[in-house]
């Protein structure tokens, strides 16, 4: 096999069905995920070959899609749920964060919430209102949930079979503009630490750290620095929470200034909480505050405006300037 | 699909039936507006399906089949009633008046909404499946507040049935005996989840379960539409409290343009429905029984072709809003947060309008 | 209260009613089980509630007036069956073998659930009004992949049948014909709510109007409770579906000991259902038809004072836990912010154990 | 009238009442706030006196209790809600994120979301799960929201009645230990600009920020660090979205320290982003890195050992401590 190019979608595809042909106990469950395959394609061809026991078209109702999913969990079963979209996760709210977060803790140990909820994220991709929401934050927030997101389709096939194997439900979050991006997948060696930041090119002057959507931003605005004789260290984050703070901290540390990318905007989000953490443990290596850029503290806008929302390689670009020229 | 149930006034033919509840209290020019708002509304999508096509539009919500279902109610609600539609309710938005341009704002994506909610009385589109359902109860509460005597038409689809807020609505509006009509289009797909998928059983059945009359209606047959509506509303309007419809109908059309629907659906099926065509059966029913010329036919295609071309013309005069604008209607007072993110894109010589 | 719908079995004065459909199959030893877990269930809460008024429990839901409500139901389910509770079941707790000072952790604020789920087949108790009706629907869902002949049993109440989860649980019961017993114990009250404010119609409607049966019986008749569950049970676990069963009973004592019911309602209303206590009138059978004489009635009530007092004596030595137990058991695998956390209350020298 | 003292519940019961008598389309609406008053009481006695119209027995829903108070609010009424306790405020999520806080922006400025949703919140009350939680997190970081908390029944008196008066619509977070303090209530003027911060205990050392029942053991915690030397300045936040950031500005760079104080815990919180913010905006005048200190990572555990999850003047004293010996 070795290594095969395919988009991000492929890739999740694939993973899908390794970690369904590896473990029975594995369920996908979700609207419209049968014969129409998602409406991104993701489960494309998984009930025709897993059946419709296993790849469960779901009555139009999210709570009930987590809410059976944790009885499945409870009867041994590793439901993986699709979301269709970002804001449509908020009618199932009550159930993630009552149930699917609480339950090992409530049942001291007993019962294992292994399941993983899949979530196609950030906009970009010119939807209508609620298709580009970045909830990633309420569920960081939320004891008992992991939270983790990919940039790549080699972390896309890895991260999504190891969320599937982890005995802590996994809130999976899919940069869906990323989707059809192509992409090197190594289909037999999985990359070490998958929850764990990586450093996507090095750099000495500012740390930037994105995941998601955003990384891919921020590759293309260090690009756009290293021409204006900056250089700039970007890291993907990956596991968003917890997060890997030692990659992050080495990185500041070397280079003294940290930007943090999001699509979410500040108030109580994850950039925020992860720069606090930063200050606290690089104070004296900071030469400027850490700063965020992300989306602005309104509702998602209409899409024909929504690259004025998004971190674009512009606002990541001043975010730079600003933690270099901070104080001067 | 035809069974015992089903309120009927007009066969797929054209002929009318005897039902022992309904019949239709139509003049023929009133079942000619109908005809006509019908076409239009019709046109209207066609057009609209091209313009998203042409790159023009970020997506449509096509109604091709459905349009009894939304220009009966729509033409029995009275004036001062409100409406709570989802983002397939452009029948209902035309007959209360909104502007087709206003429609296609949120599918332009330069609005999250459209148009004036008060000024038509017709609520802007609720995309998250349901939650409408519970806003137009919450409405009708206030209605009752007020002693006015008005009544709240509210939409959701058969895939948006099995949604805790619509169900959660059913409780409420038959605890406060609330003045709402719930219509629920039952077109057989939520995407691409069949009917059976949501229930085993007739959808109207529901109601009965929360102790207050459903009815399953031929949602093809605009005449029986018009008057199960009507009497539901005024029923409502007049403390009887609230009824669900079901309008039996078929989305002859694609989910959105974003959809495929032939991953999941039959042609046959698809044929079996046109044959059962809203449009045609009424001009049937024009043509023999009322002795309608084909010239009046031919003037509302006219006028449906003059007003898609106008849609055409407006819809792409619609400019790209000024990204400042996001900043706008987020809060009603000062908000430090709005006035740091209109400051920092203004610093980052961001331009507004058109580009 | 006592209207056709319901299934009687036994009315409150003890006499057997013939019902055209369901029939009693206990044995008199078997009907002498039921009366001695109904007994000693509410002794156990009435020691609980006074465990509360004496400071040792942190609130109590006491289930007076419901004990064959669960007790009925308790005993008709399968061992490999597998229920879902409220706050309230300690009833069915006590016949699915958890132990009383286990259900007792919770109300000492030791524990936020208290038994091994499956040691017992009891999931822990669900606090969030009908989360755990689709939590039931799911686990069902497992039991037909399996393809496994058990049942599930889910409470909620009459308050709780308004919510969202309770209702979409009917329509995922129904889509997949799920083996799951739904048991709602209408108790007339939602803390200070009647009934009335949660429907107008009998609750076990319902169930017809998403397409699978609804029942109604008299909750303080634990032969009906018995055998209603009995059959619904089997019935799900050969594959026939979804049931609803409502039974029909009221809530003796208050909420919980927070609450003061005289706010509410009338003392005249309890003292009728004081008069349909689901003990008496089993005694009553016991004593009329199998001349059960008053010892085995003591040797119950002697039974019921030491598993009192063992109760009383077991919450007493129930400490308080070491604080770093909050760190337990959060996530299954190593996290950062648990292992800070907790090195963080290490240094801070918060020592464990009772204070 | 002038002065009255009284416990915050009571304040809060005169505040509603006042805003009903002033303006007939204030309405009440929650679970068992008619004849029982509410099972904290707070609305004790109004069904009685304004009747079974304007204070609602809601069904028990509580996605339909904010649904239909966002349809009042549409009619022009203006509903106040009542979540019975914070953890169950998850099912009507959706509708506070996708309706509540988006209506105005989508429908242009035409519908006024004039709504108050009541949330006791935090802990300390012995009570079982789900009882004492802090969501407020999760608010704040909806755009469309406004989050606010009051810590002393003058402050609870008026600040309900300005919420209600306001526009938008306001999660309004009462600390419920707190409920059965009792203080002074000035029944005739209104305190100037109730959202703002306000500086409770003035010191020079270090800043401490606590927002509802937390401010009291900040207090405390002041208390204590005074006998041992050390001068602490106490404020309480009052507005946490969007908070008043220029007062904590003011009292941060005279001490050049901060601890910020929560029962939340910290990841994507509204502590951290606080933090966050006055790094950036006092930078060179702090002395060590803003701390918070809040509820740990875990689901709210049984409230026998409650006292070692919330925040106490140990673990405050504790704070204070380290951002005093930063470094050294
Ligand atoms: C809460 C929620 N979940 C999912 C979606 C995505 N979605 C949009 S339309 C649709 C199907 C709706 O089917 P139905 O209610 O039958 O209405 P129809 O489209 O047929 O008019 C879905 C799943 C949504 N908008 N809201
Ligand atoms: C989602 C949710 N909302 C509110 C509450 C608070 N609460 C606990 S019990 C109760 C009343 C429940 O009534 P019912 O369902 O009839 O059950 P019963 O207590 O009568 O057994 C309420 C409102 C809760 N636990 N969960
Ligand atoms: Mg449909
Ligand atoms: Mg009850």
């Amino acid at each position: 096999m070795a290594t095969k190019t395919m988009t991000m979608a492929k890739a999740l595809n694939e993973g899908l069905r390794r970690a369904m042909e590896e473990n029975k106990k594995v369920l996908l469950i979700g609207e419209d995920i049968g014969k129409l395959g998602g409406v991104f394609r993701i489960t494309d061809g998984l009930q025709k070959d897993f059946g419709e026991d296993r790849v469960i078209d779901a009555p139009l109702a999210e709570s009930a899609i987590v809410g059976t999913s944790v009885g499945l969990a409870i009867r041994g079963y590793r439901p993986v749920v699709e979301m269709q979209f970002d804001g449509f996760v908020y009618p199932a709210f009550d159930q993630i964060v009552s149930q699917v977060a609480k339950l090992r803790k409530r049942s001291d140990g007993r019962y294992t919430m292994g399941m993983v909820i899949r979530l196609p994220f950030q906009g970009g991709i010119g939807a209508i209102e609620h298709h580009s929401e970045s909830p990633e934050g309420y569920f960081a927030a939320t004891a008992g949930l992991r939270v983790v997101s990919c940039s790549t389709p080699n972390d896309a096939y890895w991260m999504i079979q190891e969320s599937i194997k982890h005995d802590d439900p996994v809130i999976f979050c899919e940069p869906k503009s990323r989707y059809w991006e192509k992409g090197e997948v190594d289909l037999d060696n999985p990359p070490a630490n998958i929850f764990d930041a990586v450093v996507r090119r090095e750099g000495t002057d500012v740390t930037v750290i994105a995941y998601g959507a955003t990384v891919k931003t921020a590759l293309r605005a260090a690009d756009t620095a290293a021409v204006e004789g900056t250089s700039v260290e970007v890291i993907d984050l990956r596991g968003l929470s917890p997060f890997d703070s030692a990659t992050l901290e080495t990185s500041v540390k070397k280079t003294g200034r940290v930007v943090f990318v999001q699509e979410a905007p500040l108030t109580a989000s994850i950039g925020s909480d992860i720069i606090r953490q930063l200050t606290e443990k690089c104070f004296y290596s900071l030469q400027a505050p850490g700063l965020v850029v992300g989306g602005y503290h309104v509702p998602y806008p209409p899409t024909r405006i929504e690259e004025d929302y998004r971190p674009t390689v512009d606002r990541i670009l001043d975010g730079v300037d600003r933690v270099i020229g901070f104080g001067s | 699909m035809i069974d015992e149930e089903l309120v009927q006034l007009l066969t797929p033919e054209g002929e009318r039936v005897v039902h022992p509840e309904y019949e239709s209290t139509l003049s023929g020019e009133e079942i000619f507006g109908l005809y006509r708002d019908m076409t239009i509304v019709r046109r209207l999508c066609n057009e609209s399906t091209s313009l998203q096509r042409q790159g023009q539009l970020a997506l449509w919500a096509p109604i091709q089949g459905q349009e009894a279902c939304q220009i009966g109610p729509g033409r029995a609600l009275a004036p001062m009633d409100f409406t709570f539609p989802t983002y397939r309710e452009h029948g209902i938005a035309w007959c209360r008046g909104v502007e087709p341009k206003e429609m296609l704002r949120l599918f332009r994506a330069v609005s999250n909404g459209g148009w004036d909610p008060y000024k038509y009385r017709h609520s802007v589109p609720t995309i998250v499946l349901g939650n409408q359902a519970l806003n137009a109860v919450g409405y009708a509460m206030g209605i009752q507040r007020d002693g006015a005597e008005e009544a709240v038409l509210t939409f959701f689809g058969d895939g948006a049935s099995s949604q805790g807020d619509v169900l959660e609505s059913f409780v409420w509006a038959a605890s406060f005996n609330a003045p709402v009509v719930f219509l629920c289009q039952n077109n057989q797909w939520g995407i691409s989840t069949p009917m059976s998928v949501q229930s085993k059983i007739p959808l109207y059945h529901r109601a009965h379960g929360f102790g207050f009359p459903g009815i399953r209606v031929d949602g093809n047959d605009v005449l029986a539409m018009y008057e199960v509506s009507k009497r539901a509303l005024e029923n409502a309007r007049v403390g009887g409290g609230p009824t669900l419809i079901e309008a039996y109908t078929y989305r002859l059309g694609a989910h959105t343009t974003s959809d495929d629907p032939t991953r999941y659906r039959i042609d046959a099926e698809v044929e079996v429905w046109r044959h059962r065509d809203p449009i045609e059966r009424v001009k049937s029913l024009l043509v023999h029984e009322y002795k309608m010329k084909q010239a009046r036919f031919d003037e509302v295609a006219e006028e449906a072709e003059k007003l898609a071309l106008q849609l055409r013309e407006d819809v792409l005069a619609m400019d790209r809003p000024d990204p400042l604008s996001m900043f706008d209607n987020v809060y009603a007072d000062f908000h430090p947060l709005i006035e740091e993110g209109r400051q920092e894109m203004i610093d980052l010589g961001v331009t507004g309008g058109a580009h």
